[in-house]
């Protein structure tokens, strides 16, 4: 099993507030991970720490074996790291399809002067990119409004573009904050059947989710945080029974109701 | 040349040339705004243009195929010092601290009299900009910027204007785009700066300064900056209007404000509101 | 000289800082750039002005006068200009950019009906004499500017931090539809933002216009740079930021032309401020946006 | 053809109108006059197209363009500025078309060209004969000299007085610039005060004039510290602006409103009751102008640029300036009409 | 039981597209009442137009028997209609306390704002840990509490809740849960929007299916949970 992603000692400070602190993770490359805990706890910090948008306190944070915690954003990106946001952040302006060729930014290679001069390879490279673009919004079902201005979706179609559009880049590791969010029981489960397919083609998952069937169900592995400190980490089933996971996330009740559904 | 024809072009030249040399100047707001940056630097990038074109062309004698590009390479240079430590601030802090570009060179320019002729500006410069060049230059800017609009680039950069952040996730590197723009609109502004020096055979010290940042400024906002040529066009209709209401006399300027005002309020993405769309 | 160099610039940092006050005021608080404001600094040292001529009013008439007038052209403007694109969120470069198109229009329709040469209140307006405390000098008018910049400034502090409006503004400011929800009238919030703004401005132009003794209708514009390089040194919306910065500016602008050169006197105000973005980016006082990744 | 139609470009516009406006009232006041004594030509109306500039170079052209180009004037008077002037000239001169400056007073003007001519008096001119009789009459020695910096009019006034005084063997004590649109000249003036000056020579527009006058005074330097102006001190807004703190301020001008003779008497009637205020020097230069182009299309015999230019060079004229006729160059002849003004209770009186 | 609020034939759009098509629907003093539908259904639209921050094209909106059809969103809430909205919507700049104020600007004295304070404080004591941080800077769940807070503040008689447990952890999950039916048992009246079908219909005495901007089915929510249809669409169900 190799290690895609590793942190070492991660911590974040704010002023007046520590908010991911000292955290050891390592998610094995073609795994689904998960990182849960209660508001607050810094799940959505991590995530920046991981994408660059943030840069940490101390510690550091290793891609594949090489060493990326000072990197700007886009050379992760490049490096294969791509993202959601758990607020919502679409380019509204730009039509749904144009959201997702953005996506693919560094898989296109035609050069300005390329594009200046209409040179072939950059029009072969385009209609490429389109088609390709349009596949994804089929995969999440949204090829039907590939011309609609992305700000007037839906909450939750929203979230499925954003989806698409991180996977536009043919990313390695794709961070997803709480992509059931907003989503009903139905469209979860739609959705975590998408993700499977998306696991299927050799891409990393990280997941922040607070819908705890939907990530007991896909999760071969969860990283519980409180207070930015790691708490438990496991499968599915040990964090599950994990009391203080239970005392801190779960309670009692959920706890009990997954044991149910998924077996003890 | 008939000799009405000939009338015509003389009484309308300088109008001609400014509505080409600003179309130029609206181009070069264009490529800082379609990055997400309000830039008040651009009459300054005009003036250093201006003045080393002038300077090249009095003192050196250099031929003029020479100055013009040496009058873009000028200001890009400074726009690549400057570039750096101006580009981390956004919004108005960045368009107020451009400003002051424009105002140190003023001063700059005041007090070196002994090569910018200080207050009393250089004058006698030859007239050597032609209109086809600069509607040449305008043409190859717009077809310029339109073709490299509907490409990544121009994606990447209206991801930038939209979410900074999420662009960056996206992978687009922000601190290259940013300071490309800066440097090509700079190019653009030099340009039209020597233009500018080569048609009017005189430039002072304070045509370079906040009211021309300004009027650069609503070029682009008046036309909009949904495509390149939406710029263009509201430079031309600003460029022109003082000349088309010359007979209101005294109250000229109150109905020029007042058609920017109505203008504005029923059309408040410009005058040309559609975007470019690149995937079609 | 030291002392009456010291005394100049403060005065003229306090000029400095009171027309500082209303624009921050509108652009901190509202997201508008609204190059009106020059405008009413202009209606208010004319309305003054014509008081004083006219109806033979005093300062402590003329003042509040000149002020009011300017807060309802200012409550008037901004209905007309910019109501209209709030509803569309159009954003900040739309309502620049009709501020724009309206000041030009407005002080040209000024210039034509009063004309442009400049005019200044009748001698004996106030009594203007200098006060003298060893070889130092300072005028009447000059202690009320200094006086009023630095009571506006506490009022105003006090009003946007303490009390309810404050509150209702500055909600209305971050998120319309949200201070819309809490139960905020917003259209009677925005005008009571504006003709305060506006009243600062207009008592601004009494004073300064007063102190200098040159009323013209473009009197606001000439004041527009230095107060944008105010209000972005001391940060947008900051009350407190406008008065430092502002006196800041005036000393070293003061202190220049006295110690060093006049010529350099002008390149002060953008290299301040330039160096102070440089360690600052968002001013001396100003707030990163609290905005998430 | 019923009318002879001659351009002028002004500032009647913005910020600087109010100079603009003083030389349309001279040069339509003059007009009517020629008009009613039967016009040019034996009996052709003259016409004027006043055209605004705004104080704007680009402006400016335009309009000198659409004059020649459209209007087809043989005779542009103005523009008002000099730095107008710098581009609006070469433009008229390259179409040969007479240009004749009322109020342009920078150095280098009349050198853009052939048919650029002026009648305003360069401040190389008037300033020495103020700064000569100012060391003559009260003995100064030492002066303070302040300009706006950064026009074009106010620099080259100062570039006059620098080599006047420096001519003179005055003792320049220091050199303070200011901004032409600056309010506040505290700093300047209290550093000038440490320096025991005799007088300070200032150049720059009337308003900033004032101001700095205005400063003066309340910082104590005394009324014994006189005032020399530049030729954008000779105003009478200076007087209703600063009142009493302006008295003893020395100017030279061509003119001044309370020249005795017959002419100009009337003239100063005549205006004040057009134009509802009293003329000032800018409006007297516009009324002699117009007679001095009108005399000269006579002469030249048809409303033709070129004639008309070589008619101007022959100009003999007596107006409320004084006598006037044009050098080689086409500048004013002579600096004899030139008085020193002093202003006494806000108003200019000879200086006896 | 009276009806709060009476809709009946409600169209809302944006622009030229009509996203709501002839709404009827109503609520009773006291009660709560769920909408439920897919994403893109309209809900979160017919909640902007209840609040007044969407005009109607058509159709009344009545509360409390007065007819509000097109009120102003401000008039909207001070009548005691409280919205969380969808994204939470916080003022991102001012502190946790400031936003607190904003909910209670309409509270009759400094007694009984201070109540609500305490009551709001005692539900989510995260908050009163952060009360003097920026709002914009807590954690999504962080908001999504101060929301609720905020529209607590305002004593609403009609409390409009936009998928109010979305983001937060499961123990907060229940534990807005456990508000809404406190709220209910207070007397409150709730108009709720949410995901969570489930449990909403768990609570809720009455239940709206809404579907392309029209309700297609509706019922007692007990009833509504055990449709076969809605529970393949909305509750994850086979
Ligand atoms: N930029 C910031 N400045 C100050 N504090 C911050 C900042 N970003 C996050 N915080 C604080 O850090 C803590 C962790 O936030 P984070 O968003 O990582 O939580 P989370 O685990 O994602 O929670 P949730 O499940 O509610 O989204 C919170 O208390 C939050 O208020
Ligand atoms: N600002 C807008 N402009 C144009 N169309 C919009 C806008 N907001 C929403 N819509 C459209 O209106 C319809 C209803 O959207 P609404 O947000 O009400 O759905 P919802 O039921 O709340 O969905 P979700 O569960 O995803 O939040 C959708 O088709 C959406 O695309
Ligand atoms: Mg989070
Ligand atoms: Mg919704």
């Amino acid at each position: 099993m190799t290690i895609l992603l590793s942190a070492r000692q991660v911590s974040k400070q704010f002023t007046g507030l520590l908010a991911v602190n000292q955290v050891d993770v390592d998610v094995a490359a073609g795994s689904v991970h998960g990182i849960i805990g209660p508001n607050g706890a810094g799940k959505t910090t991590f995530f920046n720490l991981v994408s660059g948008l943030l840069p940490p306190t101390s510690g550091t944070l290793t891609l594949d074996g090489h060493e990326i915690t000072g990197a700007a954003p886009y050379e992760r990106t490049r490096l294969g790291v791509a993202r959601t946001f758990q607020n919502i952040r679409m380019f509204s302006d730009m039509t749904v399809v144009e959201n997702v060729m953005t996506g693919m930014h560094t898989r296109l290679e035609s050069s300005g002067l390329a594009a200046l001069l209409r040179l072939p390879a950059f029009r072969r490279e385009e209609r490429a990119a389109k088609a390709k673009a349009m596949e994804l919004l089929e995969f999440v079902r949204l090829a039907d409004k590939a011309g609609l201005r992305s700000g007037d979706l839906s909450y939750g179609d929203q979230r499925r573009l954003e989806i698409a559009r991180a996977l536009a880049g043919n990313p390695r590791l794709l961070l997803l904050d709480e992509p059931a969010a907003g989503m009903n029981p139905t469209e979860t489960r739609d959705l975590a059947a998408l993700l499977r397919q998306v696991a299927r083609r050799d891409i990393t998952l990280l997941l922040v989710e607070h819908n705890m069937g939907f990530v007991m169900d896909l999760c071969d592995r969860i990283t519980v945080l409180n207070f930015g400190r790691k708490i438990a980490e496991g499968t599915a089933r040990e964090v599950r029974d994990d009391p203080a996971v239970i005392e801190a996330y779960l309670g009692t009740k959920v706890a009990e109701r997954l044991a149910k559904a998924h077996g003890a | 040349m008939p000799i009405w024809l000939d009338d015509f072009l003389f009484t309308y030249e300088t109008l001609i040339h400014a509505l080409g040399v600003h179309g130029l100047l609206a181009l070069s707001m264009y490529c800082v705004m379609a990055v997400g940056q309000l830039s008040l630097g651009q009459a300054a990038f005009m003036g250093i243009g201006a003045y080393t074109g002038a300077l090249l062309t009095l003192n050196l004698g250099l031929p003029f195929w020479l100055v013009l590009p040496l009058s873009a390479l000028a200001p890009a240079l400074v726009a690549l010092v400057i570039g750096g430590p101006t580009l981390r601030l956004s919004g108005v802090y960045l368009a107020i601290s451009t400003i002051a570009l424009g105002e140190v060179l003023r001063v700059l320019y005041i007090n070196a009299e002994g090569l910018t002729g200080g207050a009393l500006g250089l004058s006698g410069i030859p007239r050597k900009a032609d209109l086809w060049l600069i509607y040449l230059l305008l043409l190859l800017g717009v077809v310029g910027f339109w073709m490299v609009g509907r490409s990544k680039i121009g994606r990447a950069m209206e991801a930038m204007r939209e979410d900074e952040a999420v662009a960056s996730v996206m992978g687009v590197n922000l601190p290259r785009y940013k300071l490309g723009a800066l440097i090509v609109s700079s190019m653009l502004a030099g340009l039209a700066g020597c233009l500018t020096a080569h048609s009017n055979s005189f430039i002072g010290p304070n045509e370079f300064g906040f009211e021309m940042a300004v009027t650069i400024l609503s070029f682009a906002l008046l036309g909009g900056i949904g495509t390149p040529i939406a710029p263009v066009i509201g430079a031309m209709i600003l460029t022109a209007l003082p000349e088309v209401l010359r007979p209101l006399q005294d109250f000229r300027l109150v109905i020029n404000g007042l058609i920017i005002v109505v203008a504005v309020l029923f059309l408040p993405r410009g005058v040309i509101p559609f975007r470019l769309r690149r995937a079609p | 000289m030291l002392s009456q160099q010291l005394v100049n610039g403060l005065v003229l940092g306090s000029t400095y800082a009171l027309f500082a006050l209303g624009f921050t005021l509108i652009f901190g608080v509202l997201r508008v750039i609204n190059l009106t404001y020059g405008f009413y600094f202009s209606v208010g040292a004319f309305v003054a002005l014509t008081a004083a001529r006219e109806l033979g009013a005093n300062i402590w008439v003329a003042l509040p006068l000149g002020a009011v007038a300017a807060g309802l052209v200012a409550v008037v403007a901004d209905w007309l200009l910019l109501t209209r694109l709030r509803r569309a969120k159009a954003g900040e470069l739309a309502s620049l950019m009709v501020t724009l198109g309206a000041v030009l229009a407005l002080y040209s329709l000024m210039a034509v009906f009063i004309g442009t040469d400049i005019q200044r209140f009748p001698f004996g307006f106030v009594d203007n004499s200098a006060l003298e405390f060893g070889d130092v000098r300072i005028s009447t008018v000059q202690i009320l500017i200094i006086g009023t910049t630095l009571v506006l400034v506490a009022l105003l502090f006090v009003l946007l931090q303490r009390t309810k409006l404050g509150l209702m503004i500055r909600a209305l400011a971050e998120n319309e539809d949200a201070a819309r929800l809490m139960g905020i009238n917003v259209g009677l919030t925005v005008a009571a933002v504006s003709f305060l703004s506006g009243m600062l401005g207009g008592a601004a132009g009494v004073l300064i216009g007063l102190n200098f003794n040159a009323i013209q209708p473009f009197m606001g514009e000439h004041m527009m740079l230095r107060g944008f390089a105010v209000i972005i040194i001391g940060g947008l919306g900051d009350i407190r930021g406008a008065l430092i910065a502002g006196v800041l500016l005036g000393l070293l602008e003061v202190l220049t032309a006295g110690y060093i050169s006049s010529n350099a006197r002008e390149a002060v105000a953008f290299t301040i401020l330039v160096l102070t973005l440089w360690f600052r980016p968002v001013g001396l006082f100003g707030r990163a946006q609290a905005k998430r990744a | 053809q019923e009318t002879v139609t001659i351009g002028a470009i002004e500032i009647l516009s913005g910020p600087s109108a109010a100079y603009g406006t003083a030389i349309k009232g001279g040069l339509e006041l003059a007009m009517d006059e020629i008009n009613a004594k039967g016009g040019v030509l034996g009996g052709k109306k003259l016409a004027l197209i006043v055209e605004d500039s705004a104080g704007n170079k680009d402006q400016a052209v335009n309009a000198a363009r659409k004059l020649v180009g459209r209007d087809k004037v043989p005779v542009v008077i103005g523009p008002t500025l000099s730095n107008e002037m710098f581009a609006v000239g070469p433009v008229t001169n390259g179409r040969e078309v007479v240009t004749v400056g009322t109020s342009t007073t920078a150095k280098g003007i009349t050198e853009i060209g052939p048919f650029i001519f002026r009648t305003s008096l360069p401040e190389s001119d008037v300033v020495p004969v103020t700064l000569k009789t100012a060391q003559e009459k009260f003995g100064i020695k030492k002066i303070a000299m302040m300009y706006a910096n950064d026009d074009a009019f106010s620099k080259s006034g100062f570039d006059s007085m620098k080599a006047a005084a420096e001519e003179l063997g005055l003792e320049i004590a220091t050199i303070e610039t200011f901004g032409s649109k600056d309010t506040d000249f505290s700093a300047q003036l209290t550093k000038i005060k440490g320096l025991g000056v005799d007088a300070i020579t200032i150049s720059a527009l009337v308003e900033p004039i004032s101001g700095v006058v205005l400063q003066a005074r309340q910082l104590g330097i005394p009324s014994s510290v006189r005032f020399i102006g530049g030729n954008g001190a000779n105003s009478p807004k200076l007087g209703e602006i600063a009142g009493a703190a302006a008295d003893g301020l020395l100017v030279g001008s061509p003119w001044f409103i309370a020249k005795p003779d017959e002419a100009n008497r009337k003239f100063v009637a005549d205006y004040k009751q057009r134009n509802g205020k009293d003329p000032d020097q800018f409006a007297a230069q516009a009324y002699d102008t117009m007679y001095i182009v009108a005399q000269a299309i006579d002469r030249a015999g048809a409303a033709d640029s070129d004639k008309i230019r070589q008619a101007l060079y022959k100009t003999d004229f007596n107006g409320v300036m004084g006598p006037f006729t044009f050098t080689e160059g086409r500048d004013p002849a002579s600096n004899e009409g030139v008085v020193v003004l002093s202003m006494k209770n806000g108003r200019f009186e000879i200086l006896e | 039981m009276s009806t709060l609020l009476e809709v009946s034939g409600l169209h809302l759009g944006y622009g030229r597209t009509t996203a709501v098509k002839g709404i009827d629907l109503s609520v009773p003093i006291g009660g709560v009442v769920c909408l439920i539908g897919a994403n893109g259904a309209g809900k979160t639209t017919t909640m902007r137009g209840l609040a007044g921050l969407l005009k109607p094209t058509a159709g009344t909106v009545r509360f409390d028997g007065a007819d509000i059809t097109g009120s102003a969103a401000h008039r909207v809430a001070r009548l005691g209609i409280r919205q969380v909205p969808e994204g939470r919507q916080v003022f991102a700049e001012m502190t946790v306390d400031e936003n607190l104020q904003l909910g209670g600007l309409q509270a009759p004295g400094a007694a009984e704002y201070a109540r609500r304070r305490d009551r709001v404080l005692e539900r989510f004591p995260r908050l009163r840990e952060r009360l003097s941080q920026q709002a914009g800077l807590l954690s999504g769940g962080e908001q999504q509490m101060l929301a609720i807070g905020r529209a607590l503040m305002g004593a609403p008689r009609l409390l409009l809740l936009d998928e109010p447990s979305m983001g937060l952890a499961p123990l907060f999950v229940e534990e807005i849960f456990r508000i809404i039916a406190d709220l209910k048992r207070e007397g409150a009246t709730i108009l709720l929007v949410e995901q969570n079908a489930q449990a909403a219909l768990e609570i809720a005495d009455y239940a709206y299916v809404l579907e392309s901007g029209t309700i297609t089915l509706q019922g007692p929510g007990a009833e509504i949970a055990e449709n076969p249809q809605v529970a393949a669409a909305y509750l994850g169900g086979h």
